[in-house]
């Protein structure tokens, strides 16, 4: 999963699929990172009160 | 502090997030995967420093050489010894599982007296000391009321030292019941006694012969000395020599042969003098053995009784197959026939085994090359002759138990009579010692073998093993297993060259356990006076020194001796001596039971796979035996599918095989490779003693069967007996 | 008792009822999880498994659920990405479904392995190369997307959304939901395409080998196809099965006519692909290593070629011919028979390529061997189910599942 | 000494199994039973889980009475090369637990990195891989000659022949130890050859023309080792694993039970290709 790991190979295999993957993670933790960033501010700005 | 539903929430989720965030839940995971790699009640075998020593295996007679791997002081494995006379380097699944028996929970771990009812498994731990006076006493109150001869031992083989040390205990005690595990040794034995004159077991230039005509012996099923055949099978292979099985069931050896003839069992003899007639019509005999003894009369025997029409009608084979048999083996220019069923346990028909013994003669292969020669018995032990008082005296002029040597005056040991001659009556000992046998497991028709020995007051076991015989015992004096002690191992099961073995301390004795030889000197000094002097040795150990002499040293250092030389099969041939007269009207051995309520016959075959003698298969060996073979607690049963159909049984049925002698429950193997109309059962299984390993597996085809004395030898000539299936 | 939590404008059941059926269901799954905690703690000798019919029961449990959950992922791509905008009404039920399906999937491999505890090393120590790692991988991704799809419906609930927090969140969840399902979409493309590959990829396993392309297998392609087809059909199954339950409508005919003629069409393509696959398979793939097509079938001493009747003809071709006509759809009855025919046949194919492959003799001298299941492994399979149930209840009772469900119920 | 090492010619250890010579004696099982720590339980007759690294089968020639035959076939792990260079196991292993070593051409089985998914177990065609269903329990005593060589297996994981590879390991420090690279041919063989009874099993290195196995099987590398030798088949030739275990059987019905064929197939064309 790592580089560090000792069955890991800087062939094309691994870079294909460890690239799809850790592009995934990318993409699902930076849109999750935002939406919480996003809300936190938000929240501080006093939006989503109880009548909105 | 209140606690809010929201606060203890928050806490709750907060304090979840902030240990995901330290290092504790991976560490956690991480260990867990490490102790799941290293579970405790996982073994880790301890390392050390390795070292190897040579030995022989006595596990069976087959006396091969192994070399045992050491770490430290525990035996790792156990292989077959590299340039070993017989098996060089190679070894059967029973040698190869030995440390299962060394180290498995079947040991008899001390000296055990009885303290319930016999055969209930309850035991007593006793000192040495203690078990010694308790045979001593006993034998020395039946030896004062006169009754010496009424002390009986049952041996695994009358050569080597241990068993003449049981023989000399015995004379010197004065009974002349020493009573051996019967195999075809003793009808190979009394054949060369009766056909030569000589006292010697036959051996077989096996490797050398180009021709091997086997009537039903198991040449890969573990006949003679297994591995020593197994290789000279191979050797036959890679050199084009022909192989012909003749039996009614495809064995492995029958598979592995070049050809293989179905034959009604039990007409093997026919066979053989069907073969001779058409030899010798043809010309075909070897011109230097015309001249032996009865060789006239022998000739006028096959011609006029064994016509190939008339063989053919009797044996089920047809007449072209008979003459080009007969033609083939008698131009091969190093024939050899043999036979002794599968693995030999069972003496079998003398005349059979004399008319091969005469088919041999006829082609001219004794004393040659790939042929028959003699080996004689262990020339080494010569022990102070016994002076013998006269107590010894009156009860050695007592006649044998088993009628060996009177009612059956060329038998050494009939051990097949005892059952009979107890149950019914006529005979009965005080007192039974038992080493290195298991007759209520291995003896046919174990059940009565059972029943005699429960009238047998006194049972003392020398098994290493809670066996069936042990178990059944009133005290247990364990033997070291063979990796534990020293042995001399002469090996005579078929060798053409005799050779010695000598089994060694490869470990040091495990339990609390002692040297048959030991013991029996031990009993006879606690005996005192002339049992006393009978043994003058210090320990066994001294006794076995002084015995092998100049071999000792050759054997310590080696591990076993050989010269390689033949030996001569000597005195004049006599083709047809008086114990063969009864060919002249051929009969085959009658098998017990009736056509109408036993329409099948039940014979045994024998697989290397299954030990069915004095050891019981270790877990290893039950392991690697298959699932037609042994099927949960079931035995399997092989029937020909036409055979099947008859009697509406399909694969893996369950069924009832009933014999006159007993009734079991078995599984249904349909197998093409065998005769329609006959059962097939494996021995070797249904054990009630040993570990859960073995124990409660399939049945013991000796409960189905019982014994058929032959009208010459006496010796048991079953080959198999009526049964019945019926469907479960 | 519990009614603020209970979605606005809409009727529940008592809360008596509610925990009457919540405790039978939960009997159910504590048997499980106790047949569960056997397994874990004694081992895989608890199932009737062996070395000759290693993948059993639960395993096809597992690609049955993924197979079925499907119905998250293509409902979320025609949705979010292809902008089907109706299929919004029964969106939030397809992510249910699939949370539920795929929860339970990661839960029976973590049952299903020999060492759970060393379970990780399948990312730890990842061979790139097989299948199974993309099958691992892909599976927790999307069960990560899967969650955060499901997350902002938790978050919709009537008193957490009164939480200015948690009503942000789910709004702003809500905004970039399409980058989430475009995601969700790559690696369901991709897990579920790889759960075929597994099968398709053993060339020592001429039932299940296939040739492909690249590094993929044609069963690659069909696996993905197969769940795009018969996924939303478990949408449309649960969807009217919660109908039947609850006595009301929840969803209107026309999203249901959509997402039906959708999974029509894409059924309708793949039954074709799988005949065509199948053809090639018998005539030209298994021919070539030395056996026909009814070799694989023969020598079974329970289905024989039946099973593969059932799958291609009467659980393909047959649903895939009823959704594709407007009168199968708008028919009630023909189209709850359909898309029950459908899930059926998807369970067949995932029982073929799983079971059988490793079942199906390759030695000429092996035989077939039969296997029962033992109740551990009954109680395991029909843990998720039960464990699934509750999990429906409890949305449905306290999320707004069915936006539709207040119109259609006023 | 490990630079000498990188310069070493790549072997292929394979064996030739003689099945004429073969008389299904079960040595070979119980050998490698006992060089391996292979455990066992109270009943191995269900041969579905029983664990045997080298399994010994009993074919029959389906022929009836008297023109029945039958053959013993012992079934090692087959050390499958691969067509495409991917053993059909090694490539699936998703935790890299199993690796075809291209320096031995041995297949290995790392137990503790094993999670026990058993994909293994249904990529491999013969059925050499083996799972532990069972925690392995020994006989009170019993564990004292287990042999520190081999690593008993923990419950959970998937097992198989290792062509005595710690044998390997041994014949090669003892080889450096005394200032060599190659191992002479009888240095390391494996338990199974060693023991039997009939010399039916010969093991050595492929690739070397010297080998016994070499001169018996007459491998075409160029074509994933097929065997030149007419007498001589591998297991499920056709499916393109590369094994490197080679039978040898002058019975044809033998020879042809090793792989399927179609019923109108001429089978003495097809094999000899």
């Amino acid at each position: 999963m790592f580089p560090f790991s000792f069955e890991w190979i800087w062939d094309v295999g691994h870079m294909v699929f460890m690239g799809g993957l850790w592009y995934a993670l990318t993409i699902i933790g930076l849109g999750m990172t935002y939406c919480i960033l996003k809300s936190v501010i938000d929240t501080m700005q006093g939006k989503g009160g109880h009548h909105h | 502090m209140k606690i809010g539903r929201r606060s203890f929430l928050s806490f709750v989720v907060g304090g979840a997030a902030g240990t995901a965030i330290t290092p504790l839940p991976w560490k956690l995971t991480d260990d867990s995967s490490i102790w799941s790699q290293n579970w405790p009640w996982t073994p880790v075998p301890p390392d050390g420093e390795y070292s190897q020593s040579d030995s022989v295996c006595t596990l069976c007679p087959g006396g091969c050489g192994i070399t045992v791997r050491k770490v430290d002081d525990r035996v790792v494995k156990i292989e077959g010894m590299k340039g070993h006379p017989i098996n060089d380097g190679g070894l059967c699944l029973m040698g190869l599982s030995g440390l299962q028996l060394l180290y498995g929970p079947t040991r008899v771990k001390t000296p055990l007296k009885r303290v319930g009812k016999r055969g209930e498994g309850k035991w007593e731990k006793i000192s040495w000391d203690e078990a010694i006076s308790e045979v001593t006493k006993k034998l020395a109150d039946i030896r004062s009321n006169g009754e010496s001869h009424a002390v009986g031992s049952i041996v695994d083989s009358e050569s080597g030292t241990v068993p003449n040390l049981f023989k000399r205990f015995l004379t010197a005690y004065g009974s002349p019941n020493f009573m051996t595990m019967p195999s075809i040794q003793d009808s190979y034995g009394m054949t060369l006694q009766l056909m030569h004159g000589v006292s010697a077991q036959a051996g077989f230039d096996a490797e050398n012969a180009d021709f091997i005509l086997s009537f039903g012996s198991g040449i890969i099923d573990g006949w003679g000395s297994p591995v020593r055949m197994f290789k000279a099978n191979s050797a036959w292979k890679a050199n084009g020599k022909k192989v012909v099985q003749i039996e009614p069931r495809l064995s492995n050896t029958a598979a592995k042969s070049d050809k293989w003839i179905p034959i009604k069992p039990g007409t093997e003899a026919a066979l053989a003098l069907g073969l001779a007639n058409v030899i010798i019509t043809n010309s075909l005999d070897s011109k230097k053995i015309s001249q032996s003894t009865g060789f006239e009369s022998f000739k006028k025997l096959v011609q006029n009784e064994y016509s190939t029409d008339k063989v053919s009608k009797i044996t089920g084979i047809n007449s072209a197959t008979i003459v080009s048999l007969a033609k083939n083996f008698a131009r091969a220019s190093k024939p050899l026939a043999i036979c002794g069923k599968g693995q030999g346990s069972i003496p079998g028909n003398l005349n059979e085994f004399m008319a091969v013994h005469a088919l041999n003669a006829l082609v001219g292969n004794i004393n040659e090359d790939g042929g028959v020669w003699a080996v004689t018995e262990t020339d080494y032990i010569k022990w102070p002759e016994l002076e013998m008082d006269s107590v010894a005296e009156s009860g050695m002029q007592k006649e044998r138990i088993d009628g060996a040597g009177s009612e059956y005056p060329h038998a050494k040991s009939l051990l097949n009579r005892l059952a009979e001659v107890i149950n019914s009556g006529d005979g009965s000992l005080e007192v039974i010692f038992v080493s290195g046998a298991n007759p209520l497991y291995s003896m046919p028709d174990s059940k009565a073998m059972k029943t005699a020995f429960d009238s047998i007051p006194f049972v003392v076991s020398f098994s290493s093993y809670m066996d069936e015989t042990a178990g059944n015992a009133d005290l247990i004096l364990p033997n070291h297993v063979y990796l534990e002690r020293y042995e001399d191992v002469p090996t005579l099961a078929g060798l053409s060259k005799p050779i010695v073995g000598l089994t060694r301390p490869v470990v040091k004795p495990q339990f609390n356990t002692k040297h048959v030889g030991d013991v029996v000197m031990l009993i006879a000094k606690a005996l005192g006076g002339g049992m006393a002097d009978a043994f003058p040795w210090e320990s066994y150990e001294a006794c076995l020194k002084e015995t092998l002499g100049v071999k000792w040293d050759v054997l310590v250092k080696k591990g076993f001796e050989f010269n390689g030389d033949k030996c001569i099969l000597e005195g004049d041939f006599n083709f047809y001596p008086e114990a063969m007269k009864s060919l002249s009207n051929f009969s085959p051995v009658s098998v017990e039971g009736s056509v109408i309520s036993y329409p099948l016959i039940l014979i045994p075959y024998d697989s290397i796979r299954l030990a069915n003698g004095y050891i019981g298969d270790p877990p290893f060996a039950i392991k690697a035996v298959e699932d037609t073979v042994l099927k949960d607690k079931n035995s399997c049963v092989e029937i020909n599918p036409k055979t099947g159909k008859e009697l509406g049984l399909t694969e893996g049925r369950y069924a009832f095989l009933h014999t006159p002698r007993g009734k079991a429950k078995v599984k249904v193997h349909l197998y093409e490779g065998i005769m329609p109309g006959i059962v097939a059962l494996p021995r070797g299984l249904g054990h009630t003693a040993y570990d859960k390993y073995l124990a409660g597996k399939g049945c013991n085809f000796n409960e189905l069967i019982g014994p058929t004395e032959d009208p010459v030898s006496g010796l048991d000539a079953a080959w198999g007996i009526r049964a019945r299936l019926t469907k479960v | 008792m519990d009614s603020a939590l209970i979605p606005e404008g809409v009727k529940r059941c008592s809360f008596g009822k509610f925990a009457l059926g919540i405790i039978i269901v939960g009997g159910v799954l504590l048997w499980g999880v106790y047949a569960m905690l056997l397994v874990w703690l004694k081992g895989l000798n608890q199932t009737n498994m062996n070395d000759f019919y290693g993948f059993a029961l639960w395993i096809w449990a597992d690609l049955g659920v993924i197979a079925l959950g499907g119905g998250a992922f293509f409902t979320g791509l025609l949705r979010y990405v292809i902008g089907k905008d109706e299929l919004k009404n029964i969106i939030n039920c397809a992510v249910l479904i699939g949370f539920i399906c795929y929860s339970s999937a990661l839960l029976i491999l973590a049952i299903d392995i020999g060492q759970p505890l060393r379970g990780w090393f399948i990312f730890w120590h990842a061979n790139v190369h097989s299948m199974l790692t993309e099958v691992a991988f892909c599976l927790s991704c999307y069960f990560a997307v899967l969650t955060i799809e499901y997350i902002p419906l938790i978050l919709e609930n009537r008193q957490l959304n009164k939480v200015p927090f948690f009503h942000n969140l789910a709004h702003n969840m809500h905004e970039v939901m399409a980058i989430f399902a475009a995601t969700g979409a790559f690696l369901s493309f991709f897990h579920q395409g790889s759960l075929g590959g597994v099968a398709g990829v053993l060339y020592g396993r001429p039932f299940a080998v296939r040739e492909g392309i690249f590094i993929w297998p044609w069963t690659f392609f069909l696996f993905t196809w197969s769940a795009a087809a018969y996924g939303p059909c478990f949408t449309l199954f649960v969807t009217r099965l919660m109908e039947k339950i609850t006595g009301k409508k929840l969803v209107k005919q026309n999203v249901i006519n959509l997402l039906a003629k959708i999974s029509g069409w894409t059924m309708g393509t793949y039954i074709i692909a799988k005949i065509i696959d199948t053809w090639y398979w018998a005539a030209a793939t298994a021919p070539a290593l030395g056996l026909n097509l009814i070799d694989f079938y023969s020598n079974n001493p329970f289905y024989g070629i039946w099973i593969l009747i059932a799958e291609i003809v009467v659980c393909g071709v047959i649903p895939a011919a009823i959704l594709l006509t407007p009168k199968g759809r708008s028919n009630s009855t023909l189209l709850f028979t359909a898309v029950s025919l459908a899930c059926i046949g998807v369970l067949i194919n995932r029982w073929v390529m799983v079971l059988q492959v490793m079942a199906v003799p390759v030695m000429t001298f092996e035989n077939w061997v039969m296997y029962i299941p033992s109740w551990q492994e009954v109680a395991t399979t029909i843990l998720p189910v039960a464990y699934g149930v509750i999990l429906v209840m409890i949305s449905f009772r306290y999320l707004p599942i069915f936006p539709q469900e207040r119109e259609l119920n006023p | 000494m490990k630079e000498e090492g990188k310069h070493k010619k790549a072997k292929k250890y394979g064996m030739v199994i003689n099945l004429d010579e073969c008389t299904g004696c079960g040595a070979c099982m119980v050998a490698c039973m006992a060089e391996n720590n292979v455990p066992f339980k109270e009943d191995e007759s269900n041969k579905l889980d029983s664990i045997a690294w080298m399994r010994v089968y009993k074919l029959t020639n389906g022929k009836s009475y008297p023109e029945a035959d039958i053959c013993y076939l012992p079934r090692p792990c087959m050390h499958c090369e691969g067509d495409h260079g991917h053993s059909p196991c090694v490539s699936v292993c998703p935790a890299t637990a199993t690796d075809y070593s291209h320096e031995t051409g041995i297949v290995s089985q790392i137990y503790t990195r094993c999670f026990g998914c058993r994909y293994c177990m249904g990529a491999c065609p013969y059925h050499a891989r083996y799972f532990n269903w069972w925690d392995p329990v020994w006989p009170e005593g019993s564990t004292k000659y287990l042999s520190p060589n081999v690593s008993p297996r923990m419950r959970g994981v998937v097992e198989k022949c290792s062509f005595c590879f710690h044998r390997y390991q041994l014949a090669m420090d003892k080889a450096y130890f005394e200032g060599r690279t190659e191992l002479e041919e009888d240095e390391y063989q494996t338990s199974c050859t060693q023991a039997c009874p009939a010399g039916a099993i010969t093991f050595g290195d492929l690739n070397n023309p010297e080998h016994k196995v070499h001169q018996l099987a007459k491998p075409d590398n160029k074509h994933g080792g097929r065997p030149g030798n007419p007498n001589v088949f591998r297991l499920l030739e056709r499916l393109g694993t590369n094994p490197k275990v080679y039978y040898m059987s002058s019975r044809e019905w033998v020879r042809r039970a090793g792989d399927n064929y179609l019923d109108n197939e001429d089978f003495a064309k097809n094999y000899r290709r």
